[in-house]
């Protein structure tokens, strides 16, 4: 019973908050919804018992990329100061471009069509996770990790190497040129 | 393997008359009742809790500065927070004209929020634990990032110089100082072989040299460096920059009045008693009762949550001790301490602690000694 | 007895919900009670006494996100680290406790590469290499 | 308000179609295979998603320190 609840109320998290990111508009608003989004999608991870994971998306996801984003937003003119030059076109929605319309529809349709699935499946009463949760997929994961993907773990860590020097050099005000 | 209160109660007689009297299919609701029924109870007692911190603040920092502290509200001024509580509800609640409305009250949310939700997992006894998740810690450290969030909208939506300006310092110096927490917490998930707080607790023992934080010595440092990155993490002592009163006139909250503000300061002092159980839980030997007292029986139970709670207060007590010794620390020195200095012993204490357990598969220094 | 298998989550559903209804029902009830006569002067921000000047958007410096960067990074690698961290006991037992030490240390030892080398470049100093390299940059933010 | 194409919006969307993949891969691995490999899958996922959202911001910083705007039609010169 309480599986079927915590489904519903997730999935509408998720897919209220891609909604109101896409049709938001102030940057710093957009950003809040898609920390519900983001929520609700760890909400899905739990229903699927996958626990781990719905922990690391609220860790990663939200510990980690939101607060980036909102320093990102903070850095780049506070979100609140429509430039002077764009003054006349105020009442263009944040995503203006068609291209984006159409990258932000497509993650709804993606995200609608799977909670879609899911929601056919939990309504017919299926066993919520075949494991118990409170067995959890921790040890399992990290037994993958470290028997049969062994060589992902070692490269994502030269992957982080990469982005963190690679963002690190790129957001260094170089002392030649001077930051403007 | 109790994983939750209902299947501690369940043992219990009037667990399976109470069931008889609903009906065999509203397990569910009764599972929902109960709770809910100890959700409210912890909820209570940590408000309480929180309430007394400041209490217990304000006295131990007057007794530091030979002065009386509240005495007038109550009996020796214990009620001190009560009117404080009730004249943070009725006092006007003013919102800045050019603030943000939605994240101006959305803030204060995500601090609560981000306390509360660490409440599900805090072990206070083996059977009074609300539930024992098998990812405990790893959800723990998720939730409490929310406060960075909560911290850094609250700076930001009073849109005034210096509420942002002690909310993007407050936010970084949050998430800052969560790493060498979290490298510790993975020397300490190391040692017990589990991530769900029972079997972090379970992995010591009840005798001193038992616990974690003795275990070999890179646990003793890195018991050291949670607990500064828990001080650093509740913006509190020597790294109270973002609510500097004398340069940024309590930073993100400054524009908070009334109730808004009684939620951020709630919030904070939880987090402290939070923080300090988690420190208890991980390095202090958790509910573990000496000489073997503590066991499944209800008095037994009540004994490890004696112990636990006498072990995280006397760390809130040290919290507040610390804050009234030691000056508070510049921005550049905050932040070089951070990363200079706890991050790198930090790694160094994890990759100590992974050779030692190759090395004496996962003896602790005593049982080294004493064979 | 077999309660369901999702209940474990239900004080976490609980709790967080009460913490997100918590603040608007006692807004909402406060509301009732409190006082409200807004008036022009209560509503501007708090500037130590003085009318506030000029918005709040100064630009801020380059070093948080640089923060928030080496942040993220270190807490990916150790939401990566955390199952392999939490199942070397149990490989240590069987005797394979070599191979993972081996793969952990690798794992650790990059990233750690990563951090000296930022350490290096000067990326971790927060004020001191700025305001001494660029004395001309006057910048909005300099503490 | 904010009438620019903001270029960090793009990096919002971009974030969510990430999520969006990687619970497909969940949900596929539990219902279909039944093995542990989509979860993994979708760890990694969270990786890179992190990691891309970081160097995106970084370079979305630089390009504001630059030329003051970050609207996504100013971003048509290449050398920048």
């Amino acid at each position: 019973m309480f599986a079927q609840i915590l489904f519903i109320l997730s999935a509408l998290l998720a897919v209220a908050g891609a909604l109101m990111v896409v049709f938001s508009r102030d940057i710093m608003h957009a950003c809040i919804y898609l920390l519900a989004s983001l929520v609700g999608v760890a909400g899905l991870y739990l229903t699927l018992g996958a626990d781990f994971l719905a922990a690391t998306q609220l860790v990663v996801y939200v510990g980690g990329v939101i607060i980036l984003m909102l320093f990102a937003i903070m850095l780049t003119g506070g979100g609140r100061e429509p430039s002077e030059k764009m003054k006349l076109l105020m009442q263009v929605p944040l995503m203006g471009s068609p291209r984006t319309y159409v990258l932000s529809f497509l993650a709804l349709l993606v995200l609608s069509l799977t909670v879609g699935k899911l929601f056919v499946r939990v309504m017919e009463g299926f066993t919520s996770v075949d494991k118990l949760p409170y067995m959890g997929t921790v040890d399992s994961i990290g037994t993958l990790l470290v028997t049969k993907h062994v060589l992902a773990f070692e490269i994502s860590s030269v992957l982080l190497l990469g982005a963190l020097v690679g963002a690190a050099v790129i957001a260094r005000p170089n002392k030649k040129r001077g930051a403007k | 393997m109790n994983s939750t209160v209902v299947h501690y109660l369940s043992q219990f007689q009037f667990f399976h008359q109470l069931l008889a009297m609903m009906g065999k299919e509203y397990l569910p609701l009764l599972s929902l009742i109960i709770f809910l029924l100890v959700v409210l109870i912890m909820l209570g007692a940590l408000s309480l809790v929180g309430g007394l911190g400041t209490y217990a603040e304000r006295k131990i920092s007057a007794d530091m500065q030979a002065r009386y502290g509240p005495n007038r509200v109550g009996p020796f001024g214990l009620l001190q927070f009560l009117a404080d509580g009730i004249k943070m509800f009725l006092k006007e609640d003013t919102v800045p004209r050019s603030a943000d409305r939605l994240i101006f009250t959305i803030a204060p949310i995500f601090c609560l929020a981000g306390v509360f939700g660490t409440i599900a997992v805090l072990p206070f006894s083996s059977g009074f634990m609300l539930t024992d998740l098998n990812v405990g810690i790893f959800y723990l450290l998720g939730v409490s990032s929310l406060v960075g969030i909560g911290v850094f909208l609250g700076g930001y939506a009073s849109n005034s110089k210096w509420s942002m300006l002690g909310g993007m310092r407050g936010a970084s110096q949050i998430i800052s100082y969560e790493i060498p927490v979290t490298i510790t917490i993975l020397a300490v998930v190391m040692l017990a072989g589990g991530l769900s707080l029972q079997t972090l607790v379970n992995s010591q023992g009840a005798a001193i040299w038992h616990w974690n934080f003795l275990h070999n010595p890179f646990m003793f440092v890195g018991f050291f460096i949670f607990f500064i990155g828990a001080l650093a993490e509740t913006n509190r002592a020597p790294f109270d920059l973002p609510e500097a009163e004398s340069e940024l006139v309590s930073g993100y909250h400054t524009e908070y009045s009334g109730m808004r503000f009684a939620f951020f300061a709630l919030a904070e002092y939880i987090e402290i008693f939070v923080v300090c159980a988690v420190a208890t839980a991980l390095f202090l030997g958790g509910y573990h009762v000496p000489f073997g007292f503590g066991g499944e029986a209800p008095l037994g139970q009540v004994l490890q949550v004696v112990t636990f709670a006498s072990k995280t207060f006397a760390l809130y007590y040290v919290v507040i001790w610390v804050r009234w010794t030691l000056p508070r620390l510049r921005v550049d020195q905050l932040m070089t301490l951070c990363w200079k200095y706890l991050t790198p012993i930090a790694l160094f204490n994890l990759i100590g602690t992974i050779i030692w357990l190759y090395l004496t598969n996962g003896r602790s220094i005593v049982a080294l000694i004493f064979g | 007895m077999a309660l369901d298998l999702l209940n474990i989550y239900m004080p976490v559903v609980l709790l967080l919900a009460i913490g997100v209804l918590a603040v608007p029902i006692t807004l909402l009830i406060g509301r009732l009670i409190r006082p409200a006569n807004p008036s022009q002067l209560k509503e501007t921000a708090y500037e130590c006494g003085e009318m506030p000047v000029g918005g709040a958007w100064s630009s801020f410096n380059i070093r948080f996100y640089v923060v928030g960067l080496i942040f993220i990074i270190f807490d990916v690698e150790s939401a990566l680290m955390f199952p392999v961290v939490a199942v070397f006991n149990k490989f240590n037992s069987l005797g394979m406790g070599g191979l993972i030490l081996v793969e952990i240390l690798i794992f650790l030892l990059v990233l750690i590469a990563g951090l000296a080398y930022c350490w290096r470049r000067g990326d971790l100093d927060w004020v001191k290499s700025y305001s001494a390299a660029n004395r001309s940059d006057s910048g909005v933010e300099n503490e | 308000m904010l009438a620019r194409k903001n270029i960090i919006a793009i990096l919002l969307g971009i974030e969510l179609i990430l999520n969006a993949s990687a619970l497909n891969f969940v949900a596929y691995s539990k219902f279909l295979a039944g093995n542990m490999d989509g979860q993994i899958f979708s760890l990694f996922i969270i990786v890179v998603a992190a990691a891309e959202a970081a160097v995106g911001l970084a370079i979305v910083i630089r390009f504001y320190q630059i030329n003051e705007s970050i609207h996504i039609d100013d971003a048509a010169q290449l050398q920048g």
